[in-house]
């Protein structure tokens, strides 16, 4: 049982973080509040890619007389590309919440869900 | 003996062709016509050119191309597809004078449009007719569907394109679906799809699958028009009546009813369908379509809708006869193909050229009308005859050979059935004849009734009458259809003609 | 099989697209035209080194690069068979058909100041498409997955009107999460295995077919997939995204979007993982064969319901989805053969749809399906393409419709499951309702108000030639489908050979 | 903005020192800690410093819109360019083995120096994009969409 839950203790965590962020894109109707749960989401698999990459008693994976193990750096290579493109993603995603911002004029998703429903004199 | 021909690859894209030159010439409606003419004529000679050989009993096959692994395209003159043949682009030439008085005589508009759709669907029809194996029938069949749409909704009135969605929902709706999957399912047993006196099923497979296959092909085939798939019929009779009278008389609902007969004979053959109890079951069905059928034109008003009751009622004899897998009634079967086909173009001819004369389209208003239009009336009446199986008529000759079929079937019923269809055809068609020459015209209030004779354009009265001597000629000379009804026996396994 | 092939072709076929998409808008500043005559030869030029790709790969069973020289497992891969031979073929096809269609469409739809940024957009969701097809490393794999969802995003948010963006924000939180999933896959995979090869991949995990870990990866993979695929019902995002997508946009994404998922599918579930994984460890088979089914009923009859053109296309595209999938799912040759076949054929057909609709937006401005009405008097060609590929939804024989649909048929009879025939040939019937709705519209009713006043005539030839292009290939493949049929066989045998 | 002038003074002083520390990072990537992103991105920050304190328009005077537009691209061509390098040069593509350098290990570095270079400076300048593009919006400025 102890191994179960503390000697796992990452993949609790990460599972938690993610159902937490999971929470968030669902629940929230505010647009940039589903994206910090998009965030937190991907943040929450970039943890567990760490912590499988390391090993016991490993030290970092540089190049060092006293190192008996090293940690794994492939997983820290990988999400680094991941983080970038987690990155780009809220990028993405704030620039279309600000032209949402723009031509709907809120950011909240019910209001903009009654907004599509009776089609105003929209600018275009 | 097959012999490898690209005869009946030119048969049918001759008026394909034509279908190509048509529009081209839109603007000068007598090059158009003649292109229609010239294919006509052109694509009879051809199918004419490989009747004998065909009699000889060779068949000329030719084999186009190949869509993928197993699916072919190709072609196969038989006795059988020879009969249909022959009939259709006979007709096409009538049909195209007769058609050609009629929208000029009616001012209709789209004639181009209409030239050329009735030209891809003779080309459809005739490779439904010359295919040699049941993917090439459903292509064409397909392909009969689409371009007679435009046809059927050619007037293009609210109730006309009513009456196309109808025909279109029923013959693509079933064989898309039913006839699709009787396909899938006849190649995923047999391993092939190619037409054979034998049929393309070997002696291990299941019964539950030829049932199901069978019961799939029959109701995939709307066009054979048996209840209760038969709906599209009357409503296609919105359609000008020329499209009426060729595609409902013969292109369409024969394609329908020869695919039915081809399926019975050369793609389950009868061995399969007498072991597995099919055939009686099919000649239940026709039965019951024959006798209902009758009842419903007896009510019919219209004329075109009874003379549709009136087919749907006759293409299940065609039916029938194939259902009996007797050699006696699959000639009946075969020969009725081309009599009811002569028979009934000739009576929708009729209809037409009152239309056209008189603008009547009700039964109940045709009093007098023998005396007006003799040459009409009088080839009408002679169809009917024919119909009922009047000697010396035609349709007796087919009517003939059912019965015998049916004697050799030992299914005595179906004399019953026949016999019942003789005397409701009677009823519904000898009053048409007693009102259009026994009854006196009633005035109408404008007084334009006058007395002598006012037919209909001559180049579509010549057509009926030809079509009408062809109901006499049959009767005396059936020999070709005959022989031809023959060879198709002959080559069954065990038939002896 | 022989020794693969070490070719720098399939590095090609990424490069070149993503170093243009750099390079476009350093070229529209010498000139604006440059923009799009960038995409159109790019494309062109990938089309072209794709198909030696694929005659290169016939003859040889496989051909692979390594990148920097570093050999597999250690280094990233680009491995191309059969199956992905067939899938860049097609997807360089579509993008040169869409880039030659763009040129109008675009400078219709799209401010001109942003041409250069969506060219750019463009080619980098052309290089997405390609990378996901053409890389054998599975990490490599997620990080085009996600350049072409990005730039997807982008170029769905670039549409004319407001909902365009809702329509790509919501893409955006869909498939990130389906791109999360599928990151975490790999995580767990890579943490059983030390490796992120998928030949390797493929040789080391039959031990460990019992390990939570592995089910648990391969379910996070099914799931994120089945998004990116829009397999019902994950296809919420999709109908929104199409339907207000610029119109070239709706084309490509339609025609090839789709279709890559699919490929990932079949790759992850048939090759990383051994057919007979999905047959005798997990039910995933039986899951997405009933799935499927519904997709592809579901998928029409929404259909029949839109009143939007585009969005009508897009809900008939979760039904023809449901179709690839339920072919794959058969497990067997024929099944698989048609799930291959109607990749190729769908992405032809709903690509003419695509474009003949944004053809139709740029002349008349319709939107509708009512809209329609009478619109073959006004440009009788672009409607004539639009039937045929119609047509060919339905499945009538001659059009590619047809040969899919018969090897689907055929495949789920093998299977032993008739009545997935019952699924496929309703769906046949419920196809015709829709299209021949609109065909029969076309043709016979009588033009509105607004579209009588519209002059007839065609759109330009530029997007003219791409529409009558597709919609002949409709025909083409559909009379002579030997070369799609004997390739897709071929790849088919590679995924379900083994299956048992 | 009178108090300004301590966050002026201090920024002034630390962006020469904040570049150059950037621009270690981004040399030293091929052989310890460091590279082309994490450099890039301070590169960026700097730049990002200073206009956050100095107004995005003076910022913008000193990285214009068309710079960093091209030097995004720039960056990458960069990195691809030395891979097509190597392809070209008969080896694989990033195979840096086959740039011509005497010593194998000499080209990897040099090779692995000019990728970093490339992605740093692709890193710097879409960081800089995105902060004016940002910005310029809650001014209610005209708005370029990027």
């Amino acid at each position: 049982m102890d191994e179960l839950i503390l000697g796992k203790y990452n993949y609790w965590v990460y599972v938690a973080l993610m159902m937490i962020g999971f929470y968030a894109v669902i629940a929230k109707p505010n647009l940039i509040k589903k994206i910090i749960g998009v965030n937190i989401f991907q943040t929450a698999v970039f943890l567990f890619y760490i912590s499988i990459g390391k090993v016991e008693g490993g030290t970092a994976p540089i190049v060092w007389d006293q190192a008996v193990h090293y940690d794994n750096p492939i997983p820290h290579v990988l999400i680094l590309t991941a983080i970038v493109v987690s990155v780009s993603t809220t990028a993405v995603a704030f620039a279309l919440i600000i032209k949402i911002k723009e031509r709907f004029g809120t950011i909240e998703e019910d209001q903009i869900r009654d907004l599509r429903r009776t089609p105003t004199g929209e600018e275009t | 003996m097959d012999i490898t021909s690209t005869t009946p690859v030119l048969a049918i894209g001759v008026s394909l062709v034509a279908a190509i030159l048509i529009p081209l010439s839109r603007r000068r409606p007598n090059l158009r016509e003649t292109w229609t003419i010239l294919a006509a004529v052109i694509k009879f000679l051809l199918v004419a050119s490989m009747a004998p050989e065909v009699l000889r009993g060779n068949t000329l096959s030719f084999s186009l191309w190949t869509i993928a692994p197993g699916l072919s395209i190709a072609f196969r003159v038989d006795a059988l597809a020879e009969v249909f043949g022959l009939t259709a682009s006979f007709l096409w030439i009538v049909t195209s004078f007769y058609s050609i008085g009629y929208v000029r005589a009616e001012n209709e508009h789209a004639q181009t449009r209409y030239f050329t759709f009735f030209a891809v669907a003779l080309s459809a029809t005739l490779g439904a007719a010359f295919s040699a194996n049941m993917l090439t029938t459903f292509v064409f069949y397909e392909i009969l569907t689409l371009s007679t749409f435009p046809l059927v909704g050619h007037k293009q009135t609210t109730e006309a394109l009513q009456g196309a969605r109808k025909y279109l929902t029923y013959l693509l709706g079933t064989s898309l679906t039913f006839l699709m999957a009787a396909l899938v399912l006849t190649y995923h047993e047999a391993g092939t799809l190619e037409f054979g006196p034998e049929g393309v099923f070997g002696g291990n497979v299941s019964r539950t699958v030829v049932t199901v296959a069978f019961v799939l092909f029959i109701l995939g085939v709307a066009k054979a028009a048996m209840m209760p798939l038969h709906g599209w019929l009357p409503a296609a009779m919105v359609a000008p009546t020329p499209v009426s009278a060729l595609l409902h008389a013969v292109a369409v609902v024969k394609t329908g009813v020869f695919v039915v007969v081809r399926v019975v004979v050369h793609l389950f053959g009868i061995e399969v369908l007498s072991q597995a109890g099919l055939g009686t079951l099919l000649v239940w069905y026709a039965s019951f379509t024959i006798i209902v059928a009758s009842l419903i034109a007896l009510r019919q008003d219209n004329l075109k809708r009874r003379l549709a009751y009136s087919t749907v009622s006759q293409l299940s004899y065609i039916v029938l006869g194939a259902a009996l897998l007797t050699p006696s009634g699959i000639t009946g079967s075969v020969l009725h193909i081309a009599i009811h086909a002569f028979g009934k173009i000739t009576l929708f001819f009729g209809a037409g050229a009152i239309y056209v004369a008189t603008h009547k389209t009700l039964v109940s208003e045709l009093d007098g009308i023998g005396r007006r239009m003799p040459f009409t009336m009088g080839a009408f009446t002679l169809a009917t005859l024919s119909m009922i199986g009047v000697p010396p008529l035609a349709g007796l000759v087919s009517k003939w050979y059912l019965v015998q079929g049916a004697i050799e079937a030992d299914t005595w019923p179906v004399l019953l059935v026949l016999g019942t269809s003789t005397l409701l055809n009677a009823g519904y068609f000898l009053p048409i004849v007693y009102r259009a020459f026994f009854v006196a015209p009633t005035r109408s209030a404008g007084g334009r009734e006058e007395a002598g004779i006012h037919e209909a354009p001559v180049l579509m009265v010549t057509s009926l009458c030809v079509t009408a001597t062809g109901v006499v000629l049959l009767f005396f000379a059936p020999s070709i259809f005959l022989d031809l009804a023959r060879l198709v026996v002959g080559a069954l396994p065990g038939g002896a003609g | 099989m022989n020794e693969p092939q070490l070719t720098p072709l399939p590095l090609l076929l990424v490069f070149i697209p993503l170093a243009s998409a750099v390079m476009t808008p350093l070229l529209a500043r010498i000139h604006r035209s440059l923009a799009a005559l960038t995409a159109q030869v790019v494309t062109a030029v990938s089309f072209v080194l794709a198909c030696v790709l694929l005659d290169r790969v016939a003859e040889v069973g496989r051909v692979v690069y390594w990148l920097g020289n570093w050999e597999p497992p250690f280094g990233i891969e680009y491995s191309v068979d059969m199956l992905n031979g067939i899938v860049l073929v097609l997807v360089s096809f579509i993008g040169v058909v869409v880039s030659v269609f763009a040129r109008e469409s675009v400078a219709s739809e799209i401010d001109e100041e942003k041409h250069p940024f969506f060219y750019a957009m463009f080619l980098l969701l052309f290089t997405g498409s390609m990378g996901i097809v053409v890389t054998g490393d599975i990490f490599n794999l997620y990080v085009f997955v996600e350049i072409s969802s990005l730039s997807g995003y982008t170029l769905i948010a670039m549409g004319r009107n407001r909902e365009a963006l809702t329509a790509s924000y919501n893409y955006l939180i869909l498939g990130t999460i389906g791109a999360t999933f599928i990151l975490l896959g790999i995580g767990h995979l890579y943490m059983m295995t030390g490796t992120l090869n998928m030949a390797d991949l493929a040789k080391l995990l039959p031990p460990l077919y019992k390990s939570r870990v592995i089910l648990t990866a391969f379910a996070l993979f099914t799931v994120g997939l089945s998004i990116k695929l829009a397999l019902f019902p994950l296809h919420v995002w999709m109908p929104n995204a199409y339907t207000h997508a610029p119109s070239a946009v709706s084309s490509l994404l339609a025609a090839t979007g789709t279709k890559v998922a699919a490929y990932v599918l079949l790759r992850v579930m048939f090759t990383v993982f051994h057919p007979n994984f999905d047959l005798n460890v997990i039910p995933v088979t039986r899951i997405l064969l009933v799935l499927a089914s519904i997709a592809i009923l579901a998928g029409s009859m929404l259909a029949i319901a839109q009143t939007n053109l585009k969005r009508m296309l897009a809900y008939s595209s979760v039904g023809q989805i449901g179709y690839i999938v339920l072919g794959a799912m058969l497990v067997n040759r024929t099944g698989m053969t048609g799930a291959l076949v109607h990749i190729v054929n769908h992405a032809l057909m709903k690509g003419t749809l695509f474009l003949a609709a944004g053809a139709i937006v740029y002349k008349t401005g319709v939107e509708t399906v009512e809209g329609l009405k009478g619109m073959g008097r006004k440009m009788p060609v672009t409607m004539a393409a639009f039937t045929v590929a119609a047509l060919s939804m339905v499945g009538v024989p001659l059009t590619v419709g047809f040969v899919s649909k018969w090897y689907l048929a055929l495949g789920a009879l093998d299977a032993g499951m008739w009545y997935l025939l019952v699924v496929i040939l309703a769906s046949s019937g419920l196809n015709a309702i829709y299209f021949w709705r609109v065909v029969d519209w076309i043709y016979f009713a009588r033009p509105s108000k607004e579209l009588e006043s519209v002059p007839a005539g065609e759109v330009p030839w530029s997007m003219l030639v791409p529409t009558i292009v597709t919609a002949g290939l409709c025909i083409l493949l559909g009379v002579q489908a030997d070369l799609p049929v004997s390739l897709a066989e071929q790849a088919a045998g590679l995924l379900v050979g083994g299956a048992h | 903005m009178g108090e300004n002038i301590i966050r002026r003074t201090i920024t002034r002083l630390m962006v020469p020192f904040i570049q150059l520390f950037a621009l270690y990072v981004i040399v030293h990537g091929d052989s310890g800690p460091g590279g082309g992103f994490q450099g890039g991105v301070i590169l960026g920050a700097s730049f990002i410093l200073y206009a956050i304190v100095f107004g995005s328009e003076a910022g913008r005077r000193r990285v214009p819109a068309p710079v960093t537009d091209v030097l995004s691209s720039v960056g990458v061509l960069i990195y691809a360019g030395i891979g097509l390098l190597c392809l070209l040069l008969g080896s694989a593509f990033l195979d840096y083995r086959a740039l011509p350098f005497k010593d194998p290990h000499l080209a990897g570095h040099y090779g692995i120096f000019g990728i970093e270079i490339g992605v740093g400076l692709t890193v710097a300048a879409v960081m800089v994009t995105i902060f004016f593009e940002t910005a310029h919006r809650g001014e209610g400025g005209e708005t370029r969409d990027g």
